[in-house]
């Protein structure tokens, strides 16, 4: 049973790895680059890291897995936020297929302040 | 001897404590004190006087227990010869210059070193140790270094100075390799010891190197040609002071050292060789150009290089004539020749000149003077009655029986003849001269110098024709015991004024008249070959050497130095590269055995890829910020690789510091520019060779070491005791904090100044009278 | 011997320093505790001297772990007569900067690094563990950052950017040697790695980690042709701070030489031969530098290079009296470069300019400090009977049983060189007549200051040249005491029983 | 950095981090951890903390300069080398408190070293960091 | 693998040497960095490599019952790090410093200071 | 098969090559700020192939390896932000 | 709440250190029984909230669960195919949310989802812009986004 659920815990995970790495090199431009990317990965490592746990079936290793997967929903989010936020206002290009773009000229070029 | 050994003690202490007492209180002028100060040398002089000489004996003072350099003294016929002119024409000198030097600033100061140079000079010539003599040797070129620049703000004083140390400084440490040299084959320092090991010193490999040494020390300090330049230019010092290093002692240092080592060297070829012709052609050289002078002190300086000169040739010649003859010669001129220079001093003193030409008719007015001129003339001609006459008759007779080579005595004889000719020609330029009589005077109403400023010269000069007319005054103390210390062997000559009409008299009548009629024809105006041999002359080469040797020294140093970081770490890179590979391709085999290697996975292999590709992208990338994402990827690379081989503390910290130092580039990089292209250039293939040279050679080494099998005590034992003596299961944790603790206490001190580093770089500003401190 | 006295030379410094810490930004109270710390430092540091000279070595296990299992420091001769010489220029130099170092620096821990400085030169000293002296190694090279940087002056920085550089790649080139003596040994106790070298079968490669630690030390201690770092930065930072450069840093660098070449590496004629031969070139190289400079601290730093030569020129020989000599030189050398550095401190006071041209007339001006600056300068350059000539006599001796000319020669020449560098700054510096310029009057302040700051500002150089004049005086005896290192030096077995004793 | 998201995760996030990092460097003796790599995530927490909230925030929220620590963890260090030798022992020595207590072990003077460790490893990194954010 | 990483740290040797020998400051402290990396990689190898043997006695044990991994390079390679990242972080703000008082990254044309 | 080597076999060589994707795109860029994503991301896979190597060593401190990268992984990316932030507003 | 919630742990602790069995299958039955003891004793009371909003967040983590797969999937299908049907857009969503909390909540639980990334939040906190990898429309995607997330997020904060 233990095994089983490994199996499928950390296959799933690596496969959404997988797809992450994937979308990172897949994807036409940078903003879906992190879309695609962030959430994919903390899936990923957080579906190994529950297999992990399950694996050892130890108190202090699951608290630690549950720790890291706090961790990581944590900061995954807010990192790809300032990210994201960053290229914006150095002027990373959109996608040209891209349709509206409420962002558009609502930057304070000098202070970087969002209006 | 005990005695000889407090008395020599207490010599040196008086000296030492006299130069405290003139150096301490101020620098302003104490008539009274700098007046008292000759009694020092007065009181040695005394000393000397009554003390009997001994070859035998040597006063040991002070032994070292791990140097040879063992404070010993001998009190020969030739110390003693040397400890009288010293003393005596000490004494005079400070008589003389505390009336000389009288609303002088700065006197004290000069008799200070006065009296230092007297001490150091007493130290050589009593020396039986070479290195204490080789310590006073120093001492004495130091301290003339200070007399001749004693007027210090003075450009040419300066410049004088300069020259004089440096050439007898380059002279002294030469002297110093030779002292190493005799005394490590002799196995002894000890002069009077080294005579019984002449043997091991003459058949070493290394005489001759050692001889030539010892000989540019001596031929520097008594200005033999081409090294005889400094003397004249050394005339820019005070007059006592020239008066007493050039006439009576430190020039004569070198000669008493040949003299000292004569017993030594004597029996070398070389050593008649290089004297003779050294000495030969300094005195032939240096004579006729003292003819061309018109300064007084130069006149003497030039003639003083030239009975330099003479002593020289004498001692290289040896035999038991021209033994006695330098014997004789030293003490003859000190006398003359400090008298000469005295009488210079005094008639600038009066008349504020020394140029001849401006002289004339001082003989009324001074007529004192011109007595002293006209003795010192006397004996400097060798005219009977003077001392100068037995002296100049032993020079040819020894010349006339020198049999060494054929026609020897012709060629020695017509040398000793024309140098001697010469010589007496500027004894009159400067003792006869000034004083002619003339239809217009210089000077008429000159005034009458005080008693100190004539009566040393005087006594001097005087004592040239009482020696002469008593001969048996200097024959028994003086010239036998100095002859026999310079031969080695015992000498024992009767000194007689008249020796009857023979050769020598004929010939040194030929001098004299040979003499009248260079002074009577004496050219005024200096020949143009004269001047050019003196501007093209030795001066000029060795000015030349030295400047070479300093543009050499400054194209040297900007070279190696030319601020150019790149350059100073390709040539250590290169050092190590080179002393690296050699020492490598010398040991090691290049065998690889995949039996002591592990296997490679796929994980790692990717790792290592990703690893390896992320140092290229560092080196190549154009983009800063790429090349330091770059590197915090090689960073992460190694910190999976710690992951695969066990050690996750060390995982855990690189990959905490790797991120730090990350983002400590990129708090920084915005504010510094863009790369620089890396446009390619020859340097670049010179920079690969190296890097990928020294990288190889990395490589190489450590597959080597891990060929061999690993030694675990130490580890072994960390891994035993970790938990039941340290207390810690994570062994890395208790090395870092127990077993190794004193490491991680040092570690934080460096973490802590660093922190104050950056801290103090990026805050500190300094007020600008702080700027320098 | 077990002795705890061994620690207090590092961890008085340490103690000093971390109070000053406390005291951040109080420059008076900190001048108070520097001089204080180094002073109880010296004592110490006398104390550890006067027992390692009468010929034992003593150890001292740090943690209570018996070598080679933790790290151990060791005196012997050598370490303990260093230990008290370093801890009296520091003291020297701490007296120098309580008197010269404005409250700039003095705010943003001129004193505490001075500490950790001397903290680290003591524990190299002592250390008996070679990636322990590593760590010290680093000590000492991050306060020399700071000191040379504080301040900030575009030279600091210029002359810091090499300094900086090539000390770092010094320390990865002896990072690099240990990994390959524990690759090989598996120890990194000094002793412990004496006693398995001397059974390894590997000489060959062991050989490379001495080439390393050649390298890695010759950067550290200036050596030809790997000095450049020194002539481009030294003469950047305040006087106080480049006395004890001068007198200390290239020295460790010597005595890690010393340590590692007479413990570690046997005899391999390749390596003796290169360091005879890069001696020599330093000793030529380094007086062609001064012979030309017109900048007094440049002058005297290029002397540095030229006199590491002497040492390095004993060790490449390695006779009993080249050792001496190079020992006896290494001692002299800390007390006379000390000096010289806090002379063209006091002499910048009074002229504002450490360059000839704008200095003179101190001659006249103040004949007594001239008096006493020629003393110190004539030793530094060795006349005697002042303390350079000694140990120049063992080593032309030593170079002679060598029969090696060239050393000979290199010694004498550089000796002329030395002495006519320093007799032109005589010339320019106390005889010439004084040059009085606008822009660098306002620089002088000496004629600002009061009597009390004067003498504290003479204080250590007259420390210095009383003791310049005692190792002259004492020549004999300090010669005995280097013999007795030498002794030490040349039998790795009495080292490794004190630290290993054969149970 | 103006954005709220940032800030307010970090609110968070500071507290979670300086506890964790306590937890590291009192483990450390036990397992992967210790005083420096502990030392480093307290940093970090700060570091983190000024990115988000201006560095004039996390001054005052820390009360002290950063580099007072340095002194405090390095008189801790010396403290605990030192001792041991009040008892006599070389300097440096471990002592251990006889019975141990939960979470971290025995106590001894090596936890004590490890807190000096950590202390200095906070001070200079932030000194560091902090110094250099501030400076133009 | 022993290979492969002493490869590795022949590259790491050599491209922190081809760095350093730059002109610009940024790439010389980079080059520094790369070495450091490179001898603390030489340390770990030279102390043998072992897998999954971290050296820490397991929960249940005083001693090891396992192989393990030598500790000491570990802990050399711990305190070296530390230490380069001191003296990285002052050769940073180093050349931080240096650029604004010399106004350029250009190490050739930092010079004064060895000139006459 | 057991578990150990289905994580060798099959689960370790996804994350492998997963990483070796997202390092083409490290090397591609274009822009800086995609090399900090996959940066970012490469870390992320590091944690990942931490737990894995946890399980198949059955040493659990590799989890608390896996801690400190989440930690810093995020610390990184907001200090590069700073820095495009920075940059552009001196540019 | 807080003091409840705090409550509900200690009692949780208390109860595991009773049975002196530490593990997470026994903190989770301490966890349940002591929220049920509470419950029971809170009940009538202002603090009922608390009782309330438990199931709520349940309930949305089981939401978030569903969304992030589903999300997953529809990207993934993208990413593994060769063409292309994204339709990314970035949109300004108003916000009803109001504190730092709800905000960054808000937008940390958009990020997570795929296929939409928070990129700002105005500096009036009026407006939350966030890159859409699907936008066929503007306004049904507004709405997808207040209806979804926001709403079940503040139910659970307010
Ligand atoms: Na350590
Ligand atoms: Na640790």
């Amino acid at each position: 049973m233990t095994d089983f659920w490994i199996l499928v815990l950390s296959s799933s995970g690596a496969l959404f790895i997988l797809l992450a790495a994937i979308g990172i090199l897949r994807m036409p431009d940078f903003y879906l680059r992190v879309s695609v990317t962030t959430k994919a990965a903390t899936l990923g490592v957080g579906l190994i890291l529950t297999s992990a746990a399950v694996a050892f079936q130890q108190f202090a290793v699951t608290s630690r897995v549950i720790a890291i997967i706090i961790f990581i929903l944590l900061t995954g989010p807010v990192g790809a936020h300032i990210i994201g936020r960053a290229a914006y206002f150095i002027g990373v290009k959109l996608w040209d297929k891209t349709g509206t773009d409420d962002l558009k000229g609502k930057y304070n070029d000098r202070n970087h302040k969002l209006k | 001897m005990q005695l000889s050994g407090l008395i020599i003690t207490l010599i040196f202490t008086f000296i030492s404590l006299f130069i405290l007492a003139l150096a301490l209180p101020s620098a302003r002028v104490n008539s009274r004190r700098s007046a008292l100060s000759f009694l020092v040398p007065f009181s040695a002089f005394c000393v000397f006087a009554f003390a009997t000489p001994s070859t035998e004996q040597v006063i040991s003072l002070w032994e070292s227990n791990s140097l040879p350099f063992n404070i010993s003294f001998k009190y020969d016929g030739l110390a003693k010869l040397f400890s009288l002119l010293i003393t005596g024409i000490g004494t005079l000198i400070f008589l003389y210059a505390s009336a000389y030097m009288k609303n002088t600033k700065y006197t004290q100061r000069l008799l200070s070193f006065l009296l230092l140079f007297m001490g150091a000079m007493l130290g050589v010539v009593l020396s039986d140790n070479l290195l204490v003599l080789f310590l006073f040797w120093e001492l004495t070129s130091i301290s003339s270094f200070f007399l001749i620049g004693f007027k210090n703000e003075d450009d040419a004083s300066q410049k004088s100075a300069l020259q004089a140390l440096s050439i007898t400084g380059l002279g002294g440490l030469a002297m110093l390799g030779g002292f190493i040299l005799i005394g490590e084959m002799a196995q002894t320092y000890s002069i009077s010891q080294m005579l019984s090991h002449t043997d091991l010193i003459l058949e070493h490999p290394w005489f001759v190197p050692a001889l030539l040494l010892i000989l540019l020390g001596a031929f520097t300090k008594s200005a033999q040609f081409p090294f005889h330049f400094w003397l004249p230019g050394a005339m820019k010092a005070p007059t006592p002071v020239s008066a007493y290093l050039h006439s009576a002692t430190m020039v004569k240092a070198g000669v008493y050292l040949l003299a000292r080592l004569n017993p030594i060297f004597s029996q070398s070829e070389l050593w008649f060789i290089l004297l003779t012709s050294f000495g030969g052609l300094t005195m032939l050289y240096a004579a006729f150009q003292s003819l061309y002078k018109t300064d007084m002190k130069a006149i003497l300086a030039y003639t003083t290089v030239s009975a330099l000169g003479v002593m020289v040739f004498l001692i290289g010649m040896g035999g038991e004539q021209a033994i006695v003859a330098v014997s004789l010669f030293i003490l003859v001129h000190a006398l003359y020749k400090a008298a000469f220079f005295m009488l210079a001093g005094t008639i600038d003193h009066e008349t504020g000149t020394r140029d001849i030409r401006k002289l004339s008719g001082l003989g009324k007015s001074l007529p004192i003077l011109f007595g002293i001129g006209m003795l010192a003339a006397w004996s400097n001609g060798g005219i009977p009655p003077s001392i100068g006459f037995v002296g100049k008759d032993l020079i040819y007779e020894s010349t006339l029986n020198f049999q060494k080579f054929s026609y020897a005595p012709y060629i020695l004889t017509a040398i000793s003849w024309l140098t001697n000719s010469m010589l007496f020609a500027a004894g009159l330029l400067v003792g006869y001269l000034p004083f002619r009589k003339s239809s217009a005077p210089s000077h008429p109403d000159v005034h009458k110098p005080s008693l100190m400023l004539w009566l040393p010269p005087a006594l001097l000069a005087t004592m040239g024709i009482v020696f002469g007319v008593f001969p048996i005054l200097v024959e028994g103390s003086i010239v036998n015991p100095v002859a026999t210390a310079i031969a080695g062997v015992s000498i024992k000559t009767h000194l007689v004024l008249w020796h009857g009409f023979n050769t020598v008299l004929y010939i040194s009548l030929a001098t004299l008249s040979a003499g009248l009629i260079l002074y009577l024809f004496f050219q005024k105006k200096t020949p143009n070959w004269v001047t050019v041999a003196e501007k093209y002359g030795p001066r000029q080469a060795l000015h030349g050497i030295a400047n070479s040797f300093i543009s050499f020294s400054a194209w040297f140093t900007k070279t190696m130095q030319n601020g150019k970081l790149r350059l100073y770490l390709l040539v250590i890179l290169s050092v190590l590269g080179s002393l690296l590979g050699y020492v490598v391709l010398r040991e090691t085999t290049f065998v690889i055995d995949p039996q002591k290697l592990s296997e490679i996975t796929i994980y790692e292999g990717i790792t290592v890829g990703i690893l390896i590709t992320s140092i290229f992208l560092t080196l190549f990338s154009g983009s800063r910020l790429a090349a330091v994402a770059a590197m915090g990827v090689v960073g992460y690379t190694l910190c999976i690789i710690f992951v695969f081989y066990s050690a996750p503390d060390l995982a855990m910290t690189q990959f905490t510091i790797d991120t730090l130092t990350v983002i400590l580039f990129v708090l920084v990089l915005y504010r510094l520019p863009r790369f620089i292209r890396l446009d390619f250039s020859p340097r670049h293939i010179l920079d690969g060779v190296v890097a990928i040279g020294i990288g190889a050679l990395m490589s190489i080494i450590s597959l080597e070491v891990l060929h061999r099998s690993p030694v675990r005590e130490i580890s072994d034992f960390y891994a035993m005791n970790s938990y039941l003596l340290a207390k810690g299961k994570n062994v890395v944790n208790v090395i870092l904090v127990d077993f190794r603790g004193a490491d991680t206490l040092i570690e934080i001190v460096v973490l802590s100044i660093a922190a104050i580093g950056v801290y103090s770089l990026l805050k500190l500003r300094l007020r600008k009278n702080e700027k320098m401190e | 011997m077990i002795s705890h006295f061994l620690i207090w030379p590092i961890l008085l410094p340490l103690l000093s320093a971390i109070v000053m810490m406390f005291f951040w930004s109080k420059p008076r109270e900190q001048r108070v505790i520097s001089v204080v710390g180094h002073f109880f430092t010296l004592i110490s540091a006398i104390f550890v001297a006067t027992r390692t000279m009468k010929g034992d070595i003593y150890t001292l296990f740090a943690g209570n772990w018996e070598a080679p299992y933790g790290i151990v420091f060791v005196g012997d001769a050598l370490s303990g007569a260093l230990v008290a010489l370093a801890s009296f220029s520091a003291l020297a130099v701490s007296i120098f900067s309580a008197g010269s170092i404005g409250n700039g620096r003095a705010s943003f821990g001129f004193f505490p690094i001075l500490q950790f400085l001397l903290m680290g030169l003591n524990g190299s000293f002592l250390a008996g563990d070679l990636f322990n002296l590593y760590v010290w190694f680093e000590v000492i090279i991050i306060s020399s950052f700071v000191l040379i940087t504080l301040g900030s002056e575009k030279a600091q920085l210029e002359g810091a950017m090499k300094y900086v550089t090539m000390n770092l790649l010094a320390s990865i080139i002896f990072l690099t040697g240990i990994a390959m003596l524990y690759g090989l040994l598996g120890s990194l106790n000094l002793a412990d790695l004496s006693r398995r070298i001397a059974e390894s079968p590997d000489i060959g490669l062991i050989n490379t980690a001495a080439v390393l630690l050649l390298v890695g030390f010759g950067i550290k201690s200036a050596l030809f042709p790997m000095y450049f770092w020194l002539p481009a930065s030294y003469h950047t930072p305040p006087a106080a701070v480049s006395a004890i450069f001068g007198g200390l840093l290239t020295k460790v660098g010597v005595y890690a030489m010393f340590r590692v070449f007479s413990l570690l590496f046997i005899d391999d004629p390749f390596i003796r031969k290169t360091i005879i031969i890069l001696a020599i070139l330093s000793m030529i190289a380094g007086a062609l530098g001064a012979m030309v400079q017109e900048n007094i601290r440049k002058i005297f730093s290029y002397l540095i290079i030229s006199h590491i030569g002497f040492m390095f020129a004993g060790l490449g020989l390695f006779t009993e009296l080249a050792i001496i000599g190079a020992i006896f030189y290494l001692f002299h050398d800390i007390i006379a470069k000390t000096n010289a550095f806090l002379i063209s401190g006091i002499i910048y006071k009074i002229r504002g300019s450490f360059r000839l041209e704008n200095i003179g007339g101190l001659y006249n001006q103040f004949p007594y400090v001239s008096i006493l600056f020629a003393l110190a300068l004539f030793s530094l350059v060795g006349t005697p009977p002042l303390s350079g000539f000694w140990p120049k006599l063992y080593l032309l001796q030593g170079a002679f049983a060598d029969l090696n000319a060239w050393m000979m020669f290199g010694i004498l020449l550089a000796s002329l060189l030395t002495l006519l560098a320093v007799v032109k700054i005589w010339i320019a510096a106390f005889w010439k007549k004084p040059q009085v310029r606008k822009e660098i009057q306002e620089r002088a302040v000496w004629h600002t200051l009061d009597q009390q700051h004067k003498i504290i500002l003479l204080t250590p150089i007259i420390m210095l040249t009383l003791a310049s004049l005692l190792l002259a005086f004492y020549s004999s005896e300090v010669g005995s005491l280097a013999a007795l290192i030498a002794q030490q030096l040349s039998d790795p077995r009495i080292y490794i029983e004190a630290v290993i004793p054969t149970p | 950095m103006n954005t709220i998201i940032l800030k307010t995760a970090s609110k968070y996030l500071l507290p979670l981090l300086l506890l964790f990092s306590v937890f590291i460097l009192l483990r450390g003796h036990y397992l992967p951890g210790g005083g420096f790599v502990g030392g480093l995530v307290a940093a970090i927490a700060f570091v983190l903390h000024a990115f988000a909230n201006g560095l004039p925030e996390t001054q005052r929220l820390m009360r002290i300069h950063p580099g007072f620590l340095m002194p405090v963890g390095l008189a801790i260090a010396f403290l605990s080398g030192i001792f041991p030798m009040l008892f006599d022992l070389p300097f440096m020595t471990g002592m251990w408190k006889k019975d141990p207590i939960p979470v971290i072990g025995s106590l001894g003077s090596a936890l004590f070293f490890d807190i000096g460790v950590y202390l200095v490893v906070i001070g200079s990194s932030l000194t560091i960091l902090f110094t250099i954010s501030e400076t133009k | 693998m022993e290979i492969l990483l002493a490869v590795t740290i022949g590259l790491l040797y050599a491209a922190g040497i081809f760095l350093i020998l730059r002109r610009s400051m940024v790439r010389l402290i980079i080059g520094l960095i790369l070495l450091g990396n490179g001898a603390n990689l030489l340390i770990f190898l030279l102390g043998r490599i072992s897998k999954g043997k971290p050296p820490i006695i397991p929960e249940d044990s005083k001693v090891f019952t396992d192989l393990y991994a030598d500790p000491i390079p570990q802990a050399l390679i711990l305190t070296a790090i530390v230490i380069s990242f001191g003296l990285q972080a002052y050769a940073i703000i180093l050349v931080k410093r240096a650029y604004r008082v010399t106004k350029t990254d250009d190490l050739e044309e930092m010079i004064t200071t060895d000139e006459l | 098969m057991s578990v150990n080597e289905y994580l060798y076999v099959v689960i370790l060589p996804i994350l492998a090559i997963s990483v070796l994707l997202v390092f083409i795109r490290f090397i591609k860029g274009p822009g800086i700020s995609d090399r900090i994503v996959a940066l970012d991301l490469l870390i992320t896979i590091g944690i990942g192939i931490m737990s894995v190597y946890a399980i198949v060593s059955e040493k659990s401190s590799f989890l608390d390896i896996a801690m400190i990268f989440a930690l810093i992984a995020f610390l990184g990316t907001i200090a590069f932000g700073y820095y495009l932030e920075k940059r552009k507003r001196d540019d | 709440m807080r003091s409840l919630f705090l409550m509900n742990i200690l009692l949780a602790l208390v109860w595991v250190a009773l049975t002196g069995k530490f593990d997470y299958g026994n903190l989770l039955f301490g966890l349940v029984l002591s929220y049920a003891i509470l419950w029971v004793i809170s009940r009538g009371t202002e603090r009922e909230s608390y009782f309330r909003k438990v199931p709520r967040i349940l309930f949305f983590i089981a939401y978030f669960i569903k969304e992030l797969i589903k999300a997953n999937i529809q990207v993934a299908y993208d990413v593994v195919t060769p063409k292309d049907h994204m339709k990314p857009a970035i949109i300004g969503v108003p916000l009803d949310a109001e504190t730092d909390m709800e905000i960054t909540l808000l937008a940390n639980f958009i990020t997570l989802t795929p296929g939409t990334l928070s990129m700002d939040v105005s500096s009036d906190r009026k407006t939350l812009y966030i890159h859409a990898m699907y936008v066929q429309d503007k306004d049904e995607f507004i709405r997808s986004i207040k209806d979804g997330f926001e709403r079940r997020l503040l139910d659970i904060l307010r």
